[in-house]
């Protein structure tokens, strides 16, 4: 059995709409990478997964690789296509 | 007009109307003899669709950590001695500016390239949101 | 703001301080999501010399009619909504605009490849002449 | 013998300071091409041969090539490496 853990991860514009949501509570594995809060967030939240796969995972206010794992205490965010300026 | 010597960058997000005119005041410098000012407006028509107004969402802090690293590498690479950029949040009006860019050089070919270059890297990196309010009624958050 | 449908290019000369909030005012148009404003200054140092002021002379009736041909071709090549040139003459001050050229056009990339292309053009065919005032008492006509 | 006929050639920045004039009445034969003006301006305003190679016709406000001819009437200015901007 896996040790696993409840994060927080913020939600933006369309994804903010599709999940109803300002912030996502996700359960993950201790030490997930990016690319498995990913896969979670699809699981735990069906109507982000039409979008998901434009998303990337921000930690700590950088985007991050699929393969990083970060610190317990980092601040996630899912950020969909941007279209700013 | 600054007669200071120092070279700087500035980045904003703002919740109220772009004040033109502190920015051009901004850039003013005697060792730079090219001035340029981009702004990006709230365009009424898209393809055959009228827009009434859009509303920019953003990921305030990481926006703001975005755009101060895209302005220190531009400020670099094109060695400028002025550089501003400013993105309004929340609801911008038809010809109203959502975005503002003015950068100041010896020469024009620094201004000239390095403001494309952001609002391409701006476009595709910095978290901020725009949501297309159409005269219909409806709307729609734009996801490229 | 206009909401006008009208394009419309205009072109100047003058022989005091360029109007810049005049322009900014010009390029406003509810079908443009760009605006761009180009400045051309006097810088202090070119190498490592001191320049006091510049002067500007020109063959005006000719200057004009260059200007507004180009001016003419750009409007046409790049769809701009509006364009506007404008270049003083006479004596310009450091920091002081010798030539403002503002576009706007629905979308970004009109804007940022009408202007330098302007540039480059007014640059090598319309005949307007720099006089470099140096700091130290000397002045030459600019003829590169 | 040719006819001769003297017309009026507008001078502007460093072609100015150099004849000391900002026009200068030359005299060119009758249906003289532009390149033949230029090589009379030269002649007959030494200060000016030095800088010349760099310069254009301009008739009736129009850049000519060498062998364009004017009409009589025509409004000529001499045109040294611009600098505007």
């Amino acid at each position: 059995m896996t040790a696993t853990t409840a994060i927080e991860v913020k939600l933006f514009a369309g994804a903010q709409s599709l999940a109803d949501a300002d912030v996502l509570v996700v359960k993950i594995p201790h030490n997930a990478t990016a690319g498995e809060v990913l896969r979670r967030i699809g699981m735990q939240c069906q109507p982000l997964q039409s979008l998901l796969p434009a998303c990337r995972l921000a930690v700590n206010l950088r985007y991050v690789e699929d393969d990083f794992v970060g610190p317990p205490d980092a601040s996630l965010a899912l950020i969909p296509p941007v279209s700013g300026g | 007009m600054s007669d200071a010597n120092d070279a700087s960058a500035l980045v904003k997000l703002v919740d109220e109307p772009i004040d033109i005119v502190a920015i051009s005041e901004t850039l003013s410098d005697y060792e730079s003899g090219a001035h340029s000012l981009f702004l990006g407006t709230t365009r009424r028509t898209t393809q055959s669709r009228q827009t009434e107004y859009l509303v920019y969402d953003a990921y305030r802090p990481m926006a703001k950590s975005e755009l101060s690293r895209l302005a220190g590498e531009a400020f670099e690479r094109w060695s400028l001695k002025r550089l501003v950029i400013v993105h309004r949040l929340g609801r911008v009006d038809l010809g109203e500016a959502s975005i503002a860019i003015g950068a100041s050089a010896p020469h024009r070919k620094a201004v000239f390239e390095s403001i494309p270059w952001l609002m391409d890297q701006i476009k595709s990196c910095v978290p901020i949101w725009k949501q297309e309010n159409w005269s219909d009624g409806t709307s729609e958050w734009v996801h490229p």
